[in-house]
């Protein structure tokens, strides 16, 4: 499979490198492998960090910035980061308000960063976390690690940031992220399985007429294969358990996603089913994000989140923001 | 003759677990390719490489040492959800071990005890779950019994090299419940657990390890 | 192949519903196929309009609103507009203060832009043609269609779209954007084929172990094949070509441009590549944009474009932009 | 019997034209993924079956209004290089016979010779290019050669028809110089021009009519 790399090895190191000659205006640092807001730590602010396996971009390192995050830290490829990053990601962005670590709900992410949460405890950072698990195609969690975290990550990171970002205080900064995951749902397809530089070929094989329903974001094989489905069936299948799933209530706030091999325009496509079906079930659409934000490297596919969202998560959600990949009102 | 258990033949078995993880690292990928994330391998050969390296620019002087020191390199290198738990068992195995220079076979049986505690708290899994835990409980439980039973040092791991590999066998007809498999549900069913797979190859390392000092 | 899609007769139709059910603050016309900013046309201002085959996305579409494109005409996949989609939209966004049409250098877009500008200038809206033509894979002028418009008209229709927004009359809006193609070259290579809807397989073989040199955004195959190359090769590769051909002069832009397959992680590894390449040359760098813009369906694979920029272009460049695909200072 | 050239046979030819457009499209298509963007197919298909829908809402009693009518709807449906080429073509051609109710083969070579010029200064491609010119210009050659040989339009349309198809053949060895297939450079040598191939496929639908009106 090829790849526009140097080789597998170097990946990691080289792109972060490409991303600070891109952003001037994040500190990188790629020794530390930490990806870091300049102008952190922001006097009196909670501290925001989140991190994970590297080939989800832009998540997290593209969500640095005003309102959204204030760290990220990339791990190897679709390896969750090491203790070490997070600790140092936490002291960088630490103004004595206390730092909310975003982890999605791998086993991974979850023993790495509670061992750097101690770490940094011990520097006497107050460290909250708050655990995303949205991925509705991990259903009993008695007999699983329970549900992943995909998705609903960039409405956590989102509405957190702006939260902080207007001086609330830790444990509320952190209550709303917990809210914002409590209300969402997200449901995963992928039409192609996904190549990692290390291994240098598809994670899985699909046969080219057969789709995967209920991937995660890491090249695991779904829960279920069938024949390969228009767009229309799959987003009334990914709609189907999510909103199964979903807390009763308002409106909600959108997020059509590619896996980051699906042209936009399939995506755009796929939004348009998406309204289409929700608009039949009467369920009202605050706001829409349509793009490749939380991507499983070269995997064709899409994901659909939906959250619930009162008036102050719709205001939190369009509230400033300036990262590298999600900007608006400033 | 046994070996005796001090710094200098943990350093032999990091040699060659580094070593096997080199070799059979692509397989142990493979194993993860097909229920997991196709990294286990590639985790493995990073933390042990990792390892070897700084043993070898400050060789630790006891048993414990070399483990404290392997498991923070593998913490601190490694991620995903075998850096933290591979790392933490040998770091807490290896601190149970004190600052003698040399230890007792009883003594390593204690550390391994230390160190499938480790994984358990830490992990949340229970023996039949599909994980690396399913390979370390029966090898442990084996080491133990033989010893009890009059085996020495050589014999009582090759015995617990054995049953980890037998355990790791065992994970293929198991449902995986904790960690990346349990996403697939039934479909983890037939196939074998990585982790508990480079359980084996470690086990594995230490029986060669002493059966290769035994010999000389 | 398989892709989100419901059938290759609905493609473009369903994908402008996606986007509009994404985009309130675009106006859709899924019959006319034309989007216009919701406020056109401006009191005063130069109108703004672009469009080409669909399957370039972000490209043209994603770059309507404050500060860039008043319109966009999307055609069929990788086939030029036609002239009633052009002089529809030149209509909505004329407010007498004339209408720049952004064309990129292909025979169908020339030709068809042509029929346009004299529908609309039998109807007294006064137009002037902005040609791009960037790409330096294409040389030979003489035996050639010329070069074809690529990765610079997204800085043709920011710089533009900034000065228009300023209330710049006609001849200066279409002298900027002149002067910003005649400034930009860029260069592109492709991993994989493209695949079209209508096709529904790869539009030209290439094998596991090869890449093409100097490829268009149609699926044209490229100049040139070779063994595949490293990313620190293709970038030396490309940038040859580009620096033989580029003006001299002072700082550039920087777009690192991905066609639609390749994941963001090695677009950013690949800007690595390029920065250190222009650093070891002694080129500067004024700014960069990294991501996905002006693409080719899934084909995996980047460009480069540079484009020598004095103050005035870079403070264009800086200028508030509010579209969907691009979007800073508001 | 040669047919008379009034509406009615205009029409027969767009019937037949659409037909060979839907039947032979996937090979256009395929003509142009070898040097192109791999649409022409698609293109003169989506074209003609809106030209047929058109007309057949509205039918034209003219030979001339039947052709505007189908350049305009290639004007306003096909876009690319080929809508404006097509279109224009057809619609000057159908121009140039005014409004009579039937025109003469005479009439109708000056008409194709328009359509040649329509082509020449829209596209600036000269013979030799590689382009749909390659399949126009030998066919009116052709066609003008047996009528003034004393040939009826049925024979002169089959010699016209026989030229384009062997004008379009003659296209593989040319390397491209207008056009989209330009861009390959010597990489365009060995191909046939898709345009060319279409031209001829059109050509011989007037052929094909005419004789098939002349076999009754
Ligand atoms: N909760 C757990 N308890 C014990 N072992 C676990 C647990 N979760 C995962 N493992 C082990 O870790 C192995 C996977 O390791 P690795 O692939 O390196 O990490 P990741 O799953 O994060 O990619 C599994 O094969 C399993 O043996
Ligand atoms: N400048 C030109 N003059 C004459 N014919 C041209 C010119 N450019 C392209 N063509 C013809 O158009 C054909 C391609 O048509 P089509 O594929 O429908 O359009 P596009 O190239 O825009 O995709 C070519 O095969 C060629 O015969
Ligand atoms: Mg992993
Ligand atoms: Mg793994
Ligand atoms: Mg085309
Ligand atoms: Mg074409």
């Amino acid at each position: 499979m090829k790849m526009l790399i140097n080789g597998p090895d170097t990946v990691v190191a080289d792109a972060l490198r490409g991303l600070a000659d891109a952003h001037p205006e994040l500190a990188v640092d790629t020794e530390k492998r930490v990806v870091v807001r300049r102008d952190a730590p922001v006097a009196g602010k909670v501290g925001l960090v989140s991190g994970g396996g590297t080939g989800h971009e832009p998540l997290h390192s593209g969500f640095v910035g005003h309102g959204m995050l204030d760290a990220a830290c990339p791990g190897e490829v679709f390896t969750s980061p090491v203790p070490d990053q997070m600790a140092a990601a936490t002291a960088a962005v630490s103004a004595g308000a206390g730092v909310v670590h975003i982890v999605k709900n791998y086993t991974g992410d979850v023993l790495n960063f509670k061992m750097a949460a101690e770490l940094v405890e011990d520097d006497g950072v107050e460290v909250e976390q708050v655990l995303v698990d949205d991925d509705v195609a991990v259903t009993d969690s008695l007999y699983t690690a329970g549900r992943r975290g995909t998705g609903a990550t960039l409405f956590v990171e989102k509405i957190t940031g702006a939260l902080a970002q207007e001086g609330a205080p830790l444990a509320q900064v952190a209550a709303v992220g917990r809210k914002v995951n409590e209300s969402s749902r997200t449901f995963g397809v992928a039409l192609t399985a996904v190549t990692t530089p290390a291994k240098g070929s598809p994670t899985f094989d699909l046969p080219s007429d057969e789709l995967e329903l209920g991937i995660g974001i890491h090249g695991e094989p779904g829960r279920e294969r069938r024949k390969m489905m228009t767009a229309r069936e799959i987003a009334e299948f990914s709609l189907d358990a999510i909103l199964d799933d979903l807390p009763p209530g308002g409106p909600v706030l959108a997020l059509v996603n590619g896996m980051g091999g699906t042209p936009l325009l399939e995506l755009y496509l796929f939004n348009a089913e998406v309204h289409r079906i929700l608009g039949e079930r009467g369920v009202q659409v605050a706001r829409t994000l349509v793009g490749n934000y939380v991507t499983s490297l070269d995997m064709a596919g899409a994901s659909i989140t939906l959250c619930r969202a009162d008036d102050e998560l719709v205001r939190l959600w369009d509230a400033p923001v300036n990262t590298p990949a999600l900007r608006w009102g400033m | 003759m046994d070996p005796v258990l001090d710094a200098a033949f943990f350093l032999r078995w990091l040699a060659a677990a580094t070593e096997v993880m080199d070799r059979e690292g692509d397989r142990l990928t493979e194993l993860d390719s097909a229920i997991g994330d196709a990294d286990h391998g590639i985790n493995m050969r990073r933390g042990f490489n990792a390892a070897s390296d700084a043993v070898a620019k400050e060789p630790p002087d006891t048993p414990g040492g070399v483990l404290v020191g392997v498991g923070r390199q593998l913490i601190s290198k490694v991620g995903g959800a075998s850096g933290p738990l591979y790392g933490t068992a040998l770091r807490r195995a290896g601190k149970s071990l004190g600052d003698a220079d040399h230890v007792t076979p009883e003594q390593l049986r204690d550390a391994l005890l230390t160190a499938v505690d480790a994984v358990s708290e830490l992990g949340g899994a229970a023996p039949g779950d599909k994980t690396m835990l399913d390979a370390m409980v029966p090898s442990v439980q084996a080491y133990g019994a033989a010893l009890d039973s009059g085996a020495g040092l050589t014999q009582a791991l090759a015995a617990a090299a054995a049953a980890a590999d037998e355990g790791a066998a065992a994970t293929i007809p198991l449902q995986a419940r904790k960690g990346r498999a349990s996403y697939l549900g039934e479909r983890s069913i037939g196939h074998q657990d990585p982790g508990a797979t480079s359980i084996a190859l470690l086990i594995d390392a230490f029986a060669r390890t002493a059966k290769g000092d035994a010999d000389e």
